[in-house]
């Protein structure tokens, strides 16, 4: 039950389109962009943008093999997201704009809403104890005892307020942007554009128009690892190694690399994109069988 | 810990040879080893010196073979008489002709002269009069060296098992196998590790290699013996001996070998094949390669060799300013290698793992590689890293690979002084002034990263 | 490597005077160590590795000295770019090699003579699937950790 | 009006965004009371990811496993942390001490973080962000709970602790292990350690440190000059409060050590020199030793020719210190404690004994040698031994050694393996510590934090925590790999424990160590 990502979706209008178009609220921490919202998470994923999840995980905070919310992109991926006009940056609702008034008003509300919350939890709780203590009396046919057990239950009854459950909610609540600052973001991410991050860019985009997935593959050494399906099912086959044309590399390095490639058994793709077009040129490094 | 603790290298499950000195030393009243230098390679030709150098510290490459010199012209031997002589198709002999007829011809034989002269060197033999052969095949321990093991059909295991190193053949497990190991007569090392080293288990890929190999006259233990060389290799010292013919065996059709024959695989089935004894008109010598750092160090440390351009033997310095020149950065991979030798332990190239050294203990046959070793050049307040600028990323490469091969990264860094100069490095004495900090790098693998190694 | 032996003595600078290296020296290419690599691999494939049909010719656009050659008789011609191993590639290189076919070997030679080669080739090559018998038995290679 | 990071102004929404219920007012919880109330007997089990495929198909199979997959990942990541309000710690974020103050007792945590002071407990946002994750506190700010969404905004910032470190701290955390922050002022000096002395834990003043220090995890330190400049007589101007005056006052004390260690020599030589009175005071005197080894006896107990019936004589009195007296001394119980049975010997050992017997020749039947009056003459002669030696012997090329730049060493110059080794160690190595302190800091590294080990936490005591297990310098992937200076810079430090460098490649976190190595000398015997 989150919040729906589109402003314009309150309207209640449902179309199939509608996910398509859908645009994902993208936060920033520092500079990092994260994605907090579960729907702008699944939207991220339609969107082939994969990015890693770097919070604890609400289920089982307390260890590192899966983790939770937030979702940290890659600038890349904002950036693809940006161009193909689906991510917007959300910005903050309350803050300095918000009067005073209305926060008492947000206050009051939060109070209401927690009394509100236990009186709820209160009734089901009690719910739950009269349907129990039901099926223990099945058996007995005394309606006077029932109704005297029905009774005290009702009377001696207590739900303390420690037991009262409550949310620590994951994403902000509020949280939004203005429609028309859906441009926004696609004509200023990333912040500062340097020729490497160009590099990258127009790599990731070329492959993802391929059809692969990507995250990133620092500890491979490379920039990214590429899949050839959603990570989640999928082996990577590819370590990526983004390089302009002209770039002079160490033999060394190379052999480093492609050394670790034959060893994890993943292809190493030496990229570079061409000027001028929009191509990238692929070359691969495998393991020649020659020792 | 501080400090990164030393782990104790690994020994190899097998030797196959028995150490024979830490560094070379040339016998008393020779003036020490020569060397040539060819377009900025040193080359050691005399197979004396070459089994000195390569047998005492391991120094070079045999240009031919993996590590230790041992090219032989077949895999395949077979017996003529009390012979024991190579095999050879007999597409592969007329490759060698052609061979020597081009160099013949280079040589400024007359084409029709040159034809001549091979028609006659390639008579069939009945019995080759090779003397020193003989005795091969009397000993049980004389049978010829065991060829360099190669994997034709490429196969994977082999890139990984093992950093490429493969002194001594892969013998079948069921051959004799070496017993000298943990006997401190054979073995150096048996005071440290007085225990018959285990097998290897779980090493399928041996069985493969064995069945390629089973025509092999399999021995263990057994080191080149220069007198064995001396059958593989060309007997340059005794030139004037005329006993330096090879002779092989060489594959030919009963009737009229034709070309096709050769090239159908299927012909050996047909069992019409003879063995011919032919001398070997273009005789294959190999020769050592030393890496510029070992060649200099033999000469400036050692004082044991002599490298010569033109047949005029190069001064330190000479050589100093021409490895300099053909190797940039000579002065600082010099620094780190000599410093690793003079520690007692043997780097050897590291190109395989994309690496300057791979640093062993003792040499190769006897000890995995412990470290691979990147040398690095900072400055006297210790900034600037210039030779192999790493990122987080090309870091992370090498770190994995050198993990997955078991063995530990060193950064070795070269400090030079604050006062270095283009004068002080124009003398190999640069290095004294120079000083070495060795720095281990290892990665530290979380929980969580095991679990997702195997999801990548 | 020894002329007909009987005939005259070896010649001392005999890598100069092998048919092959004569062949390379007159490629006209000024880099006298990329040539002596080239040898190297040249000398590898042939008397090593048997490979047939090895031939070198030289690249205008590298300066630098390429082999040609087969792995096994009438397999597809293979080109090998020797390069010396303290040296620098960059994309284009690499590219230039392969404009000439579809793959190539890129051969590193160490200074003493160690040689490693390195397929390289256009576009994506999917990698072997993982699972075999020999990548199991690596599987089990264990890694040495060290705490930090 | 909100300024973007790119310097645009860009209008802000100033209502809050319509919801549901019409109200004027977002609404903060997605969690109905009965999903709340239903919350508390779901699963804690995380699902089994399948095994990865390699190619793709796209068979419906794979697509439905895709599916499946999918659904299982969206499920798990869209819950909700829901707890039960008494378990819940409560706290006050207070954004001027860049704190949380807590408003209800404490927790377990309490035993790794948090901090005390007049009576109030805090914690650093890390640690208050943490427990939120955990689902074990709630940050209030301006009476409304913080979402972990509005925790990462409100207690991240580059003033207190960046989204990098709060990411390196609660990887290690959820491992397991107590992590503080590092406070350079907390560590005892170099000289402090290099005596050994205890270390402080003066809890009053620990804690009014990290009170100063907790505003700023990442700027910080530095300006606090090198305590060590290694100087001995530094001891008397910074008496650490243990130090006893004697101590301090020692002059023989090494307190370059490393440095020490790094020219080759070894510390015994150098002792041995210095306990020998006459021999390290100055070389030109000539004065007769007064411990003249060739007129004092030295009794023989272990040979068989010791006369094992008597008793050894009291020693010379000129060779005792002042009053000590000491009389005739019975050996016989000793003697019999001893194992006097012939050594059986290995034939390899009664190999090399012959071979040392027929070449050694004694060195006091040398007159030469004995014309030696020390050391230092006994060394020129074999130096002037050996060239002799060599010159004779060996031949010598003109292009090797009538250069100015000859070679090291002569062939068969060298006695031993280790002799020859000794002759080429001309490079002298280099220590980690060495000249460390002299270096200017750096203010791009920074070490963040000290991490203790999980299965040691159940002792850890925050006021003493000990030696850390490391300590994490937080870098970032696209960042600079350190230079030697830098890690030794940070290698000084960090004192007596090691530094590893957390790599945050988008949330992935890779450690790397640089320590200090010196390879043993593998000399064959």
């Amino acid at each position: 039950m989150d919040l729906t990502a589109a402003g314009g979706s309150a309207t209640g209008r449902k179309r199939d389109a509608d996910t398509a178009a859908r645009v994902v609220g993208v936060d920033t921490c520092g500079s990092t962009p994260v994605v907090w919202r579960m729907a702008d998470v699944k939207c991220c994923r339609d969107a082939g943008v994969v990015g890693s999840l770097v919070g604890s995980l609400a289920r089982q905070p307390r260890q590192n093999s899966r983790l939770g919310r937030p979702l940290e992109l890659l600038d890349e991926e904002v950036r693809l997201l940006a161009e193909s006009g689906r991510a917007v940056l959300l910005l903050r609702a309350e803050g300095a704009g918000e009067s005073e008034d209305a926060h008492s008003q947000r206050v009051k509300k939060h109070q209401e809403d927690l009394e509100q919350s236990y009186a709820e939890q209160r009734a089901l709780a009690l719910q739950e104890k009269k349907s129990i203590l039901q099926r223990v009396m099945a058996e007995k046919k005394d309606e006077d005892s029932v109704r005297e057990h029905f009774e005290a239950l009702e009377r001696n009854f207590s739900f303390p307020r420690s037991s009262m459950a409550v949310q620590l909610c994951t994403a902000q609540a509020g949280l939004s942007y203005h429609a028309d600052e859906r441009s926004f973001l696609a004509a200023s991410w990333p912040l500062c554009q340097d020729e490497r991050l160009e590099t990258r860019f127009s790599v990731f985009r070329d492959l993802r128009r391929r059809g692969f997935y990507l995250t990133s593959a620092g500890k491979f050494g490379g920039d990214y690892l590429v899949y050839p399906g959603d990570p989640l099912r999928f082996h990577a086959h590819f370590i990526a190694l983004c390089i302009s044309m002209e770039a002079l590399t160490p033999l060394s390095d190379v052999l480093a690399i492609a050394r670790l490639g034959s060893n994890v058994k993943k292809t190493v793709l030496l990229c570079s994109p061409q000027e001028s077009e929009e191509d990238v040129i692929y070359t691969s490094l495998q393991w020649s069988g020659m020792v | 810990m501080t400090e990164a603790v030393f782990q104790a290298p690994k020994r190899r499950p097998r030797v196959y040879e028995a150490y024979e000195a830490p560094l070379p030393a040339p016998r008393a009243g020779e003036d020490g080893f020569s060397a040539e230098l060819v377009h900025g390679h040193v080359v050691v030709r005399d197979p004396g010196h070459v089994q000195a150098l390569y047998g005492q510290g391991y120094f070079g490459k045999g240009v031919l073979s993996r590590s230790r010199p041992r090219y032989s012209v077949s895999e395949r031997w077979g017996n003529l008489g009390d012979l024991c002589l190579p095999i050879i198709s007999s597409s592969r002999y007329k490759a060698l002709v052609k061979l020597a007829q081009d160099s013949l011809l280079a040589q400024g034989l007359e084409g029709e002269a040159a034809c001549a002269t091979l028609e006659k060197f390639t008579r069939p033999v009945e019995q080759p009069v090779n003397d020193h052969r003989k005795d091969r095949s009397n000993g049980r321990d004389e049978s010829p060296q065991g060829p360099e093991r190669r994997d034709d059909s490429g196969s994977p295991v082999d890139a990984f098992g093992e950093e490429g190193h493969d002194d001594g053949p892969q013998y079948p497990p069921e051959a004799k196998r070496c017993r000298r190991q943990g006997d401190p007569h054979h073995d150096p090392l048996a005071k440290l590790y007085p225990e018959e080293p285990e097998r290897v288990d779980g090493d399928n890929s041996y069985g493969i290699k064995c069945v390629r190999h089973d025509d092999w006259i399999a021995h263990c233990g057994c080191r080149v013996e220069e007198r064995q060389l001396k059958g593989v290799l060309h007997p340059e010292t005794d030139a004037k001996s005329p006993d330096q013919t090879e002779y092989v065996l060489v594959e030919e059709e009963e009737e009229q070998e034709t070309e096709e024959s050769m090239q159908d695989p299927s012909s050996g089935a047909r069992g019409t094949l003879k063995l011919v004894c032919r001398a070997n008109p273009f005789r294959t010598v190999e020769y050592l390669q030393l890496s510029l750092e070992e060649a200099f160090f033999l000469v400036y440390a050692l004082g044991c060799l002599s490298i010569y351009y033109n047949k005029v033997p190069l001064s330190i310095v000479q050589l100093w300013t021409t490895f300099s020149s053909v190797q940039p950065n000579f002065n600082a991979t010099y620094a780190a290698y000599h410093y690793f030798r003079s520690k007692g332990w043997v780097p050897k190239t590291g190109v395989k793992y994309g690496t300057d050294f791979m640093l062993y203990r003792k040499g190769p046959p006897f000890y995995h590689a412990s470290y691979s070793v990147v040398v690095e050049q900072v400055n006297d307040s210790f900034q600037g890293a210039t030779l192999r600028p790493f990122s987080w990323r090309s870091l992370a490469a090498l770190s994995r690979i050198t993990g997955n091969v078991s063995k530990e990264l060193m950064v070795c860094f070269v400090i030079t002084p604050l006062d270095v100069t283009e004068e002080l490095l124009s003398s190999p004495d640069c290095i004294k002034r120079f000083r070495v900090q060795e720095m281990i790098v290892s990665r530290w693998i979380s929980s969580r990263e095991r679990t997702e190694q195997d999801d990548l | 490597m020894s002329g007909v032996t009987g005939q005259t003595p070896l010649p001392s600078d005999w890598i100069l005077r092998h048919p092959a290296y004569q062949d390379m020296m007159q490629l006209e290419v000024g880099d006298s160590a990329q040539i002596h690599a080239a040898f190297l691999v040249y000398l590898d494939l042939t008397e090593v590795r048997r490979w047939k049909e090895v031939l070198s010719f030289a690249c205008s656009d590298l300066e630098a000295v390429l082999l040609e050659g087969q792995e096994k008789e009438g397999a597809a011609p293979q080109i090998l770019l020797p390069l010396p191993a303290h040296r620098t590639l960059s994309h284009r290189e690499i590219r230039c090699v392969l404009r000439r076919g579809a793959a190539a070997l890129l051969s590193v030679v160490a200074s003493d003579s160690t040689i490693v080669y390195q397929r390289m080739c256009d576009g994506l090559l999917t990698p072997d699937p993982p699972g075999s018998i020999q990548d199991q038995g690596r599987r089990q290679h264990r890694k040495r950790r060290v705490p930090p | 009006m909100y300024l973007t990071k790119s310097g645009d102004l860009v209008s802000t929404v100033t209502g809050p965004e319509p919801n549901r219920d019409g109200l004027g007012v977002a609404l903060l919880y997605s969690h109905s009371p009965s999903e709340l109330f239903g919350a508390r007997t779901r699963s804690n089990k995380i699902p089994v990811r399948g095994q990865k495929e390699f190619s793709r198909s796209d068979s419906e199979k794979q697509k439905e496993r895709l599916q499946q997959s999918l659904e299982e990942h969206w499920a798990l990541i869209a819950e909700e942390r829901v707890e039960r309000l008494g378990s819940l710690v409560k706290g006050l974020w207070i954004p001027g001490e860049r704190v949380v103050e807590l408003q209800s007792p404490a927790g377990k945590f309490w035993h790794t973080m948090g901090y005390a002071d007049q009576g109030k407990q805090f914690l650093l946002p890390e640690e208050a962000l943490y427990l939120m994750e955990c689902g074990d506190l709630q940050v209030f700010f301006h009476d409304l709970p913080l979402s972990i969404q509005e925790g990462y905004k409100t207690l991240l910032s580059p003033e207190s602790v960046t989204l990098q470190q709060y990411q390196v701290f609660g990887h290690l955390k959820r491992l397991g292990y107590a992590v503080s922050r590092f406070d350079p002022s907390a560590l005892p000096t170099h000289y402090e350690m290099q005596i050994n002395l205890p270390q402080k834990n003066d809890k009053h003043s620990r804690h009014l440190k990290r009170k100063l220090d907790h505003s700023s995890l990442s700027k910080r330190m530095i300006e606090e000059k090198p305590e060590t400049e290694a100087i001995p007589g530094l001891a008397g101007l910074r008496p650490a409060p243990s130090v006893s005056p004697e101590f301090s006052g020692g002059q023989g004390m090494d307190l370059d050590e490393p440095a020490e260690r790094s020219r080759g020599t070894s510390w015994w030589m150098k002792e041995a020199v210095e306990e020998c009175p006459g021999v390290s005071d100055s070389e030109n005197t000539s004065t007769v030793p007064r411990w003249d080894f060739s007129s004092i006896s030295f009794p023989d107990l272990g040979s068989s020719m010791a006369r094992r019936s008597q008793p050894l004589v009291s020693p010379d009195p000129e060779l005792l210190p002042g009053a000590l007296k000491v009389g005739e001394c019975d050996i016989s119980p000793w003697l019999r404690r001893l194992n006097l049975h012939k050594e059986k010997l290995m034939w390899k050992e009664r190999e090399r004994l012959r071979n040392q017997q027929r070449y050694k020749r004694d060195i006091n039947a040398d007159p030469e040698v004995r014309k030696c009056k020390k050391w230092n003459e006994y060394l020129e002669l074999l130096e002037k031994r050996r060239r002799h030696r060599s010159s004779s012997r060996r031949s010598k090329p003109a292009h090797l050694w009538a250069q100015e730049v000859k070679p090291l060493t002569h062939p068969g110059d060298s006695s031993s393996h280790g002799d020859l080794l000794k002759k080429i160690s001309v490079i002298p190595s280099s220590r980690l510590l060495d000249e460390a302190s002299r270096l200017s800091g750096d203010l791009k590294w920074r070490i963040s934090f000290n991490i203790y080990q999980p299965d040691m936490v159940s002792e850890y005591k925050k006021s003493n925590p000990g030696t850390p297990y490391t300590r994490i310098c937080v870098c970032s992937f696209d960042g600079p790999v350190p230079d030697l200076q830098a890690i030794k810079q940070l290698t000084y430090q960090s004192g007596n424990s090691p530094v590893t460098f957390a790599v945050v490649d988008h949330g992935d976190i890779s450690f790397y160590s640089f320590k200090d190595f010196q390879l043993p000398v593998d000399v064959n015997q």
